[in-house]
């Protein structure tokens, strides 16, 4: 039983930084929000402010735990949301005719071309920013890619002669994708989750840094780092934790992507755990 | 011994503790003609890759390969790689993914051709006409500037065969050449190898799980079960006269035009059980759970090969059989 | 070959058409009144009337879009609400910034992607395999804006080496210039690089394993010749793709270098013009990005072709 | 004796994708005027090189493909003008096997719901459990296997067990395609003498189409030889193939290489 360490790695440290953002909903050190100017810039390892407080004296590990949930909640937002799309687009690319099939893959494609920061840009000039923008930037950034893995996934199950069995045996069209093409494509679509869930996690800290993302009272990691170099300068040790907890979180999500990747494949099922 | 173009001794291949080939021996001798015949798992081209040196990743080998005076299993890959093309090449089962798909089929024989002698760019492309035409390959020159993908399989297996056979090696190693063709070309192809290797002497070491193949073009053959040589010797007298059970279960259960019933009344007898994975091999004699004449004896202790058989109870078929 | 280039460039403008269409939806689907946007929820009606008329943006969606359409080809890229300044004398200014701080950054990534690449997967099984691939997992989970933060402090504050911010026109001093790009593009070059390693890794090990790398040893080539001589080039063919894919991604990492380094390239410019609400503005400097990464994976396509006969001359 | 399952003049031919604009579109001719029947107890079989038509024949056989011209009679009835009742009808009677053993089987489910999904997809209201170990058995196989995964065996089982899925709703006709090439050889025989005893003990229809002329020799009464589209010969397959009239039948039986013709030294020739 070859001990897949990625996977174990990765689930943990995904477990702590979820359990960390529950947590943030019931229960904070201090109000992230209320500035308290008399304790302002404590150093890290002082008696009530573990990590200190930044310019305006908020507690540093209470912002953190926002944060989490912040990115938690728009990276998991975002990659279910095209994970769903993505899916469901194509699955319908994959079992319908070649004018169905042309279609879908030549929109992906452009929308492919089309960068996704520049999307959340142009979505934050006419939505506004805020959360759900980003979710919306991050679903129009991620759908096209789904519907890429999910339609070649599909495609090569179509192939196999446990298909055209169902067929012969009367099972339509639809029933044959729900019952056999959807559980074989599963695993390859839990793995791109985790892994876009992690890029979401990125790409909102990208956008939360350049103010286009999660903004004030909303916390994110990414505008806690922009807010510690832009009040305080680049030296400030403010930058180090939000840009540690990015890291940690998506090293973690990606190890675990990996490590699915070997469990879910059927034949090497052996290397569980 | 010079006078052999391969000699295995005690050949065993694993990867950890999963064993593949299980001690095996044989000898070739120069332009000789040897069948190595078995199932799927049982390591009969792991042995081939193994005299090649092109194991896999993670397969080691242990045992002596004695070829053109060295042993092949204790040297580098560059060593090797001196050898590999020009002493002894391999031409390999699936002609749809063995040639290079991005590059012209002409680039890849003269390349040989010059890596392993000092002829220049147009004396190899001439060789390489040459060997085309030898392979009644229609058009030579139009050919060598084909890709992979816009030739059949036959004449791919063709220039398979070509670029093997390009520097003269003392022995050639076809694994399944043809399993993969259809029917009508599989004779051509074979035919095309029987000849070009007659004519250069080179010894031919023939991989398949297909017995008329192996009596039509090989005069010694060797029946690997499990890992193992289980029977070894002439084909005229393997095949008429199998003293192993599994020889004699492999002849009688392939349907051939010789032993079929007009009235399609009869029943071939077939070996029951399963073809072993090599992970839980049965202890003692491997075939024993499939063996009609198991004892005991079978059960518990390996047989050792003496006169190229390996097994407790041979089979004494009265004369006529 | 013929038909394979007349397809590829009709997906080409097709692509341009439909991408422009998109964006030019895109930013009026939501606020409804373009003018309404830029002057914020509290401006008069009149107000807001009196900006639609100046800038046309009261006559149907189609002909604007026409109207843009055409500017765009003309190197007409609108004006600006506020100052009135042509968008596309902002954008040449820019552009002498964000092509070769992006460019370099991605030619940094492949230096460091493809030997990494090969190395990891040269020695997959090896512990220092495992630890090229560990490496480059934490390369792709740290954002891009925090490994600008790092280096700066790391070789600006620190070591005071280079310039952490701020930038001096091409004009006025190279030197300077090109030493305040080079963090931003060590940065975006490191990040890149790490996302590309494992692309490049698992291009080669699928090669690897391949029939025709093991017919090229048994021609007598040895490992690291077949891998070169026949692996590189058959690799190359997914990795070509995968840059094209990229040029998606460095577009993103630009816009946040730009930020981390306050360097005023095309990016930053689209990222003030948002603040602002300047809608015709971002329109018309996004197009252009689209314009340029849309051409690059046409020239991706083609490049494609050229490696690979299959697709030259068809299946 | 009517054969249950027939085509009667039936051609097919593909559209080919306009290599260029310059070219006009061709067509290609995969089947002319092809008459073939199966009929009960009785095992048939087809041959021909790869590339003579025979798996469009068996898409068109199975239902899976409309002929241009000709007709699909099941019973009698042409299957393109069955209503729905009819065609459930014809599915039920109809069992397929096919040549990849380890893709016939979908790999997520265990064997067991395999096997009860034909009951379950065409509504046979019966003891499904009964059923299914009835089968398993009637394949030589024990029930234990029921509960496991495609991946956990041979090619041989895998065969075995999509044999069994093929007999689940009391077919009257089997078609098997290309149902051994892929197996090994000492289970070969093992699964043609199954197919052979459940035409005899079952009275099922068998077709069995393959490429090896030995394999169609051994286990049918009658045999198609199909070239480019055409039935050039039928009849007993050892009296066909040891005197073959049409070229075609004749270079299929040159091409056989025999143990006999090879241990006496001229098996090449």
């Amino acid at each position: 039983m070859r001990l897949n360490v990625s996977l174990i790695i990765g689930a943990i440290l995904t477990f702590c930084a979820i359990s960390i953002a529950v947590v943030s909903t019931f229960w904070l050190p201090y109000n992230p929000n209320l500035p308290n100017i008399p304790n302002r810039l404590l150093a890290a390892g002082s008696a009530e402010h573990w990590l200190g407080t930044d310019v305006l004296g908020r507690d540093i590990i209470s912002q953190l735990m926002v944060g989490a949930r912040t990115s938690i909640v728009v990276g998991a937002g975002g990659a279910t949301i095209s994970l769903v799309l993505g899916a469901i687009m194509g699955l319908i690319a994959a079992a319908s005719g070649k004018i169905v099939d042309e279609t879908i893959s030549r929109v992906a494609d452009i929308m492919l071309s089309i960068p996704g920061m520049v999307t959340a840009l142009v979505l934050a000039a006419t939505l506004g920013s805020g959360a759900l923008t980003t979710i919306f930037a991050l679903t129009a950034f991620f759908t096209p890619s789904f519907t890429r893995v999910a339609r070649s996934a599909a495609l090569s199950v179509l192939q196999e002669d446990f298909i055209t069995a169902a067929q012969l045996y009367g099972r339509g069209r639809m029933p044959r994708v729900a019952r056999h093409v959807f559980p074989n494509i599963a695993g390859v679509l839990i793995v791109q989750f985790t892994l876009y869930f992690a890029a979401g996690i990125l790409t909102e800290a990208g956008l939360s840094y350049l103010g286009v993302g999660v903004t004030r009272p909303g916390i994110s990691w990414g505008l806690m780092l922009s807010e510690a170099q832009n009040q305080v300068g680049v030296s400030s040790p403010l930058a180090m934790w939000p840009g540690l907890s990015i890291v940690i979180v998506v090293l973690g999500l990606n190890l675990m992507g990996d490590g699915l990747r070997d469990v879910l494949d059927p034949k090497l099922s052996k290397s569980i755990l | 011994m010079t006078d052999s173009a391969m000699d295995v001794r005690d050949l065993f291949v694993g990867n950890g503790d999963l064993q593949a080939v299980r001690g095996v021996s044989f000898s070739i001798p120069v332009g000789g003609r040897m069948g190595l015949v078995g199932e799927s798992g049982s390591g009969k081209t792991l042995t081939a890759l193994a005299m090649m040196g092109l194991l896999p990743v993670g397969w080691s080998t242990e045992g002596r390969i004695l070829h053109d005076g060295v042993d092949l299993s204790c040297q580098s890959d560059s060593q090797l790689s001196r050898r590999r093309g020009r002493t002894i090449s391999m031409v390999f089962q699936d002609p749809l993914t063995a040639l290079d798909p991005v590059r012209r089929v002409g680039h890849q024989i003269i390349s040989l051709i010059r890596r392993h002698s000092d002829a220049g760019k147009a004396e190899a492309t001439e060789q390489a006409k040459a060997l085309f035409r030898q392979m009644n390959l229609p058009r030579p020159a139009q050919m060598l500037r084909a890709y992979p993908h816009q030739l059949s399989g036959g004449q791919r297996q063709r220039i398979m065969i070509a670029i093997a056979l390009a520097c003269y090696p003392q022995l050639i190693i076809a694994d399944e050449p043809t399993t993969a063709l259809d029917t009508t070309v599989q004779k051509q192809v074979l035919r095309t190898l029987d000849v070009a290797v007659r004519e250069r002497g080179t010894a031919l070491l023939m991989i398949t799980h297909n017995l008329p193949i192996i009596a039509a073009i090989c005069d010694t053959v060797a029946v690997m079960y499990a890992g193992r040589i289980v029977e070894a010797g002439p084909v005229a007298e393997v095949f008429s006269k199998p003293r192993h059970p599994y020889t004699m279960g492999l002849l009688r259960s392939q349907p051939t035009m010789d032993n079929i019933a007009l009235d399609g009344s009869s029943r071939l007898p077939s070996i029951r059980g399963t073809v072993p994975p090599l992970q839980d091999l049965a202890i003692g004699c491997a075939f024993q759970p499939r063996c009609e004449f198991a004892t005991d004896k079978c059960r518990l202790e390996t047989p050792k090969v003496i006169e190229g058989l390996s097994c407790w109870h041979p089979i004494v078929l009265d004369a006529e059989e | 070959m013929v038909t394979y280039l007349i397809r590829r460039l009709v997906f080409f403008f097709g692509a341009l058409f439909a991408a422009s269409v998109l964006i030019f939806i895109l930013i009026r689907a939501a606020g409804g009144n373009v003018a309404a946007i830029v002057l914020g929820r509290h401006a008069s009606a009149n107000a807001i009337d009196a900006l639609a008329a100046e800038y046309g943006l009261d006559r149907p969606l189609p002909v604007q879009y026409i109207d843009w359409i055409k500017g765009m080809l003309h190197g007409d890229l609108g004006r600006s609400f506020r100052t009135g300044e042509s968008v596309a004398d902002l954008v040449v200014s820019r552009l002498s910034i964000s092509i070769p701080l992006a460019l370099s950054g991605l030619i940094l990534g492949l230096i460091i992607a493809i030997p990494a690449g090969v190395f990891a997967a040269r020695n997959a099984g090896r512990p220092v395999g495992a630890f090229v691939g560990l490496l480059s997992q934490i390369g792709i989970a740290v954002p891009v804006f925090w490994a600008g933060i790092l280096l700066s402090l790391l070789f600006g504050v620190y070591l005071g080496l280079l310039p952490t911010g701020g930038w001096v026109p091409w004009s006025v001093d190279p030197i300077q210039s090109i030493r305040s790009l080079v963090l931003p593009v060590i940065s975006l070059g490191l990040i890149l690089g790490a996302v590309m390693t494992r692309y490049v890794r698992s291009a080669i090990l699928d090669v690897m394993n391949q029939d025709y790398v093991r017919t090229a040893r048994a021609c007598g080539m040895t490992e690291s010749q077949a891998l070169v001589q026949v692996g590189l080039r058959n690799a190359s063919l997914p990795i070509v793709t995968v840059i094209g894919l990229q040029m998606a991604e460095l577009i993103g990492g630009t816009v946040i270098i730009e930020t981390v380094f306050s360097i005023p390239g095309l990016s930053r410019m689209i990222l003030a013009n948002v603040a602002a609400r300047e809608v015709i503005v971002v329109q018309s400097t996004v197009m252009l990005i689209i314009v340029f990464v849309i051409f690059v994976n046409l020239m991706v396509d083609l490049l494609y072709s050229v490696l690979d006969p299959r697709t030259r001359l068809g299946q | 004796m009517t054969g249950i399952l027939e085509l009667r003049g039936v051609s097919q031919a593909y559209r080919l994708g306009r290599r260029s604009p310059f070219v006009t579109a061709s067509y290609l001719q995969v089947l002319s005027n092809v008459d073939f029947a199966v009929r009960t107890g009785q095992a048939v079989g087809l041959v021909g090189e790869s590339g003579a038509g025979k798996t469009t024949m068996t898409r068109i056989l199975t239902g899976l493909e409309r002929p241009q011209t000709g007709q699909v009679l099941f019973d009698g009835k042409d299957l393109w003008e069955m209503n729905a009742v009819e065609r459930l009808e014809f599915r039920r009677n109809l069992g397929v096997v096919m040549q990849n053993p380890r893709s016939s089987l979908d790999p997520r489910m265990p064997v067991g719901s395999s096997l009860l999904e034909p009951l379950r997809s065409l509504g046979i209201d019966c003891d499904h459990v009964a059923r299914v170990n009835e089968v398993i058995e009637q394949v030589g196989m024990a029930s234990s296997v029921l509960g496991r995964y495609p991946h956990e065996f041979s090619g041989g089982q895998l065969q075995r067990i999509a044999i069994a899925r093929a007999l689940m709703t009391r077919p009257i006709v089997l078609i098997a395609d290309e149902p051994v090439s892929a197996l090994d050889v000492s289970i070969q025989a093992q699964v043609l003498n199954l197919l052979m005893d459940l035409v005899t003990d079952l009275n099922l229809a068998l077709m069995l189409v393959a490429h090896d002329l030995s394999v169609v020799a051994y286990a049918t009464s009658r045999v198609s030889v199909l070239a480019a589209g055409e039935i050039v010969e039928t009849g007993q397959p050892l009296e066909l193939f040891s005197r073959p009239k049409s070229k075609a039948t004749q270079d299929l039986v040159a091409a056989v290489l025999t143990m006999e013709a090879g241990l006496a030294g001229r098996g090449l020739d």
